[in-house]
């Protein structure tokens, strides 16, 4: 039965996750060099309408549709036999097209986050490819493993409330992937100071906001566990945000504003994993330590292994996403949800050692998979763009703009 | 007729205008430039990491004096501008062989004020 | 009964309509030069709150209660009569107060769609009485033609889902009145560089956001209907955004950002009056068609003609909503929507021929009215401002103000 | 019992608050010099992370949980016993942690409104210190006494729908203080024109849609008063927005954007305690007189007493919230809501009485411990920056950052 | 060889092209720069607060031109630019001992144009 | 001494920076500026409309220098920003008649390094 309590929720929860991907364009767009800040939005609006479409036509179906354990079917390509009534499997109390479009923000965004990671030197023509064979062959098999009805890691008791593996490990992985397979931009030290930091501020507010549509809304109804979801989701924010502060104020003198949204930001990541199975107080646990992880990554490890993953999608997202995997199977508890599972902290080492594998297979997969799609396409486009269309700026290069104009 | 260009630190601009006031001069061109100097940069931190600039914000002048206010206007842009520490800026004085005021056409000494 | 899915559902699409404005404000501002984006934000502002007013005052009167077939009456100016009961002709299931409100946030984008005609050069004072008459004797009229209690078109079996005609139409073709009674702007060649390509987008991601409380929420509660709009708005949007950006690429060398969002724009409008009655397959060709059109205009026949129309008001508004609108006429399907008719490729050719009329029917009228009011205004106030002032730009001679600080 | 659609309100209401403290961000970083404008953003976002943490740790036990009438107990720190069920004496119709959430919003962005009167010149250690201090000893107990079980203004009678007093008087007169205690800038003269204008706009924009969340949801369902509050703050915004134009425009020659938006606003902070007793004309009127004084108290007031309220956070917020809370004891009507009372103008003068009084309680309260935490602050850290660091800049001096790059 | 430095309205920008076009002066460099000089500011308002401004918004051109265009160029500028209001600018004339196109390496007189 | 004034193409700036820094030459003065000159334009296109604005971003560096380093700057600045194609840029070599360091007072060679 229809509940309009519920629809309402799930609808407005798609309406949140789609602004997520303006808000992330904002967020990375301001991060780069005033003459490539085009060249990201353009990325992020441009899956905006790929996806969509992808999703409706075909992606929805491989995804979601009964299948085999690692794959759905093309049975519900174009959206056939995906109408108004519930689909109970995955909602019995919204139309089945609200799941639907509420999944397609998430197809959306997932590709959507590696663009952090080639950011300001990648052919728009290569992107677009990669971008397309990637949410086909990467991400609709892995939903549909974790999430799927049939999917193997859905039986085999993973747990993934809102995306850690699907989304952000997933994403993580390619972005290291692609920032490996690009190379170094030109001219660049070790940090490119933002062209424009309040955008980036921006963009981490729409995400904050745009959030609790993604952790809340997957609870797909407006119920204790969607309540449950956005508090954790804010708490973990919040005590992230200020763990990445604090960090910098010891260790670099002061406290930053980017190092403030960063640490919001991936503990907005740690927490989507776990929160429908996880109560406040770790979810600031998962918040600091997050953190501390994070800025581990972007301000040594990276730097040691000399990969230049632009705008940190690895370092914030892959990473974030890992921690979050495995400290659900640390915090889970069954007084949360009780269609959850409890995790190691109570007494149940079982539930860890999935989200371990659970983890690993992800990263495993979306490697592989992830590494020959950049190969095949580096071989028939090309991934990067000339040494003087870099320099000029992608704005200009790949798109025949320029973002600001000089005078009036 | 001198050009007098001054490099500042941005943050001194109010207090040179101040004394060139005094000094009555009134007519000045400013922009805003980066400039490389002796000056260390801060250090600036993004995500993390430290990085330290080295073009610097700084503010130009560009005043057009007589030649008997070249010494006024020098000695104010120092007084306005002097913290005693690297970065305080430069000044560069050139020749002006002619001025025109558009307004007028008026060109020269009657043009420059 | 009011039902409090309904409710929420209706209260919270009327919020994402109003930031529509906003998002209008900020999708014009910066395609203008910097030196007149103040203007058009400040005439977005100010209608957001002129309309606000004059809705609740009398515009909804005129609009919404039951009057002749062309207007409404006075009996509920300053919301007499309009409680906190529903009213069932309009929605029986939430607040009257919650449809009010809902449709005051349409009255106000509305007028506001018009200021990418007359952008850069209108005075405030003559800009701010055009506003008011127009919305009175032009938008207020033609609501209640098309969904006023006994309005004439309504009757007429015309489908409007969520506003192409009332909104869409009405509006283009007032922008291209004014962009004719203004003349061309000073120095300004074909195309102009917008000063800060990023608040475009900015703009258009709140404008797509948004839009889902328009379409969706025109359903008037939490339903299968609104949740088909929701789907077929982003679908549409997605597919229009791409074919703008292919078309660009194939004439012009590269897809580009500005092309982007202006073709999911287009696309957004168009699928507005269809949205409740379409699936998702109609809505990629309308996406597909709205953007090929659009193109053709804003490139070739605005430049023929040569009226300047500067930010596109008709070439987007005004052609993608009769676009919309004879669509509607040609994919209506009753099996998305049982209270809605089938179209012509349905076998119902007289939906078609009741669409266009409708279509000529806004258009005529608008156009008259229209005019008469600019020429009304124009003899009292005068259009247009000084030659200096233009050169100066809006935020300085209009307002006194600059949008952007040099120094520090 | 829970009711979902009365869930997704108050949770999209919570999510609706918390964007407005970005929305803030941006109108009040727009408004400062740019050399300053990451002070301000940091400002209000590390609130965010740290007042969210501070209210699941105990803010929200101080404010709510059962105590005496000036404070609540220790009970619920940790949200120990803030569950999922509902807790009837606040809302029974949704999850305790819903209404919790929903607070915790409000406990944000307060002591984020008063950032705007110390501007430009605050210690970051200074501001984190006062921050921490006023939640705890300020906020906590004055909503404990308004709206907490057992509060002593809650018995005696006092209205305050969504925070006039413990919102915005409150933040008021900590603004007053604070911008007596810091001194003035440096080379600031009477005008500082903003930076950014069109992020201040922005910040409006967000500011006016999140709104109808803090309005509205303070319903806490989805019910008639819901949508009667939705309905008087879009009016008494829009009233107050094009009061403060008309003011403008007789005094100083043009409407002006910037006096517009502060209208707007200053329209939402009056309407904020009546929204769920007044009418729609009452609204008007609101609106139309808060612009009127708030206009006196920054262009007269203000300069004659020769504080420096940067922002204005007294001058709007203060004062506006003065003006709400009053008018409220003038307008209250209990054919709008039952629970509510008569106000003066419908022949009950008690309620002006009480609000009068309430006001005077809040404003002395406040006073005292705000003066006493800034004493306490400057003592041990010191309020302001170093003038070198003020004529630098916050955001190089205080967060080693820049917030724009000059080149690419 | 000579250095023309010109400050003009931002607006007079399109007419000033113009002319100079008209005067084949096509090669320029221009900046935005802020200019405090006798003309009053215009009053701005900010929060219902009068602010005049006294640092204004202007062009700033730099033309290198041979000696026998200098007067062809200061005219084109004048007769662009002027309104015969206050703050229709001013136009520095300086002497340009040596010039060089990166490009070719070519200098004097050739590179010039 | 001199004064020299550079055009170049902005994303040469690194290179000439590296020239420059060879060439021993530290400090500059950098700023952003549009330029008219041989060079077309990219054509830019917005909302399907092609523009080919003629005004393009250039960089701008002004270098004082005492007059046996006016050779190797010039070498360093075309050796960092010569690609061969127009657009590649100008430099300008001024007379230099006084330098001031603000922070000491001194003045002519000691200064301007
Ligand atoms: N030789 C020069 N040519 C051009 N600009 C210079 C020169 N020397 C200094 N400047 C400008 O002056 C600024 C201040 O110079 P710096 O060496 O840092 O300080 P100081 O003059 O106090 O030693 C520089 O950032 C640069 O913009
Ligand atoms: N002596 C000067 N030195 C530098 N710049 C000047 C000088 N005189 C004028 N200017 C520039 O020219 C602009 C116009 O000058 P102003 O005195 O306002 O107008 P007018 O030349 O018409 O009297 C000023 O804003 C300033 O930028
Ligand atoms: N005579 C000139 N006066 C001022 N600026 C010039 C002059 N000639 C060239 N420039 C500047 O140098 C830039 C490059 O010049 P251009 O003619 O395009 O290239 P090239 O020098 O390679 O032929 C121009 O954009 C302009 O900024």
């Amino acid at each position: 039965m229809i509940n309009s309590g519920d629809t309402a929720f799930v609808l407005f929860s798609a309406a949140l996750v789609l602004l997520m991907t303006p808000g992330l364009a904002f967020f990375y767009g301001g991060m780069v060099r005033r003459k490539n800040v085009l060249g990201v939005l353009m990325q992020c609006f441009i899956i905006m309408c790929v996806l969509s479409l992808q999703w409706v036509l075909f992606g929805y179906s491989l995804a979601f549709s009964p299948g085999n354990s690692f794959i759905g079917s093309l049975d519900w390509i174009g959206l056939k036999s995906v109408g108004l009534e519930p689909y109970a499997d995955y909602a019995a109390t919204i139309p089945h097209q609200a799941f639907m479009i509420f999944q397609a923000m998430f197809a959306v965004i997932t590709p959507a986050l590696i663009i952090g990671a080639f950011a300001e030197r990648m052919k728009f023509s290569a992107f677009l490819l990669v971008t397309i064979l990637w949410a086909t062959f990467v991400y609709d098999p892995i939903a549909h493993m974790v999430w799927g009805v049939g999917g193997w890691m859905r039986n085999f008791g993973a747990l993934d409330f809102a995306g850690g593996t699907v989304v952000h490990i997933n994403a993580g992985v390619a972005a290291l992937v692609s920032a490996v397979f690009l190379g170094k931009r030109l001219n660049v030290g070790h940090a490119v100071p933002p062209h424009n930091l309040p955008f980036t501020v921006l963009g981490a507010g729409l995400l904050w906001f745009g959030w609790f549509g993604f952790n809340a809304g997957s609870a797909l109804g407006a119920n204790g566990i969607a309540v449950n979801a956005f508090v954790v989701t804010n708490t973990a924010a919040a005590a992230a945000g200020i763990t990445w502060a604090v960090i910098d104020w010891l260790k670099n003198g002061k406290p930053t504003m980017f190092g403030t949204i960063t640490g919001a930001v991936a503990g907005l990541v740690a927490i989507t994993p776990a929160a429908g199975f996880v109560g406040v107080i770790p979810a600031i646990l998962i918040g600091i330590g997050v953190s501390c992880i994070c800025f581990v990554m972007v301000t040594a490890v990276k730097i040691k292994f000399g990969y230049d993953d632009s705008l940190d999608a690895f370092g914030v997202h892959g990473i974030g996403g890992i921690f979050g995997a495995l400290a659900t199977g640390l915090f889970a508890n069954k007084l949360i949800n009780p269609a959850g599972a409890d995790g190691l902290f109570l007494g149940n080492p079982k539930l860890f050692l999935i989200q371990t594998g659970a983890v690993l297979v992800t990263i495993v997969y979306s490697l592989i998979v992830t590494v020959t799609i950049f190969k095949v396409v580096d071989f028939f486009v090309g991934l990067r763009v000339e040494e003087k269309e870099e320099l000029i700026g992608l704005d200009l290069s790949q798109h025949k703009e320029a973002a600001y104009t000089v005078l009036e | 007729m001198k050009l007098i260009i001054a490099i500042i630190q941005p943050y001194k601009l109010e207090e040179v205008k101040k004394e060139l006031y005094k000094a009555e001069v009134n007519l000045m061109t400013v922009s805003e430039v980066l400039g490389h100097g002796r000056q260390k940069g801060v250090t600036e931190v993004y995500r993390g990491v430290k990085e330290t600039g080295n073009l610097l914000r700084k503010i130009r002048l560009e005043i057009a004096v007589n030649d008997d206010f070249v010494k006024k206007t020098v000695d104010a842009i120092i007084s306005g501008a002097r913290t005693g520490e690297t970065g305080d800026g430069k000044i560069f004085v050139l020749d002006l062989p002619e001025c025109i005021r558009i307004r007028t056409g008026e060109t020269g000494k009657e043009a420059i004020g």
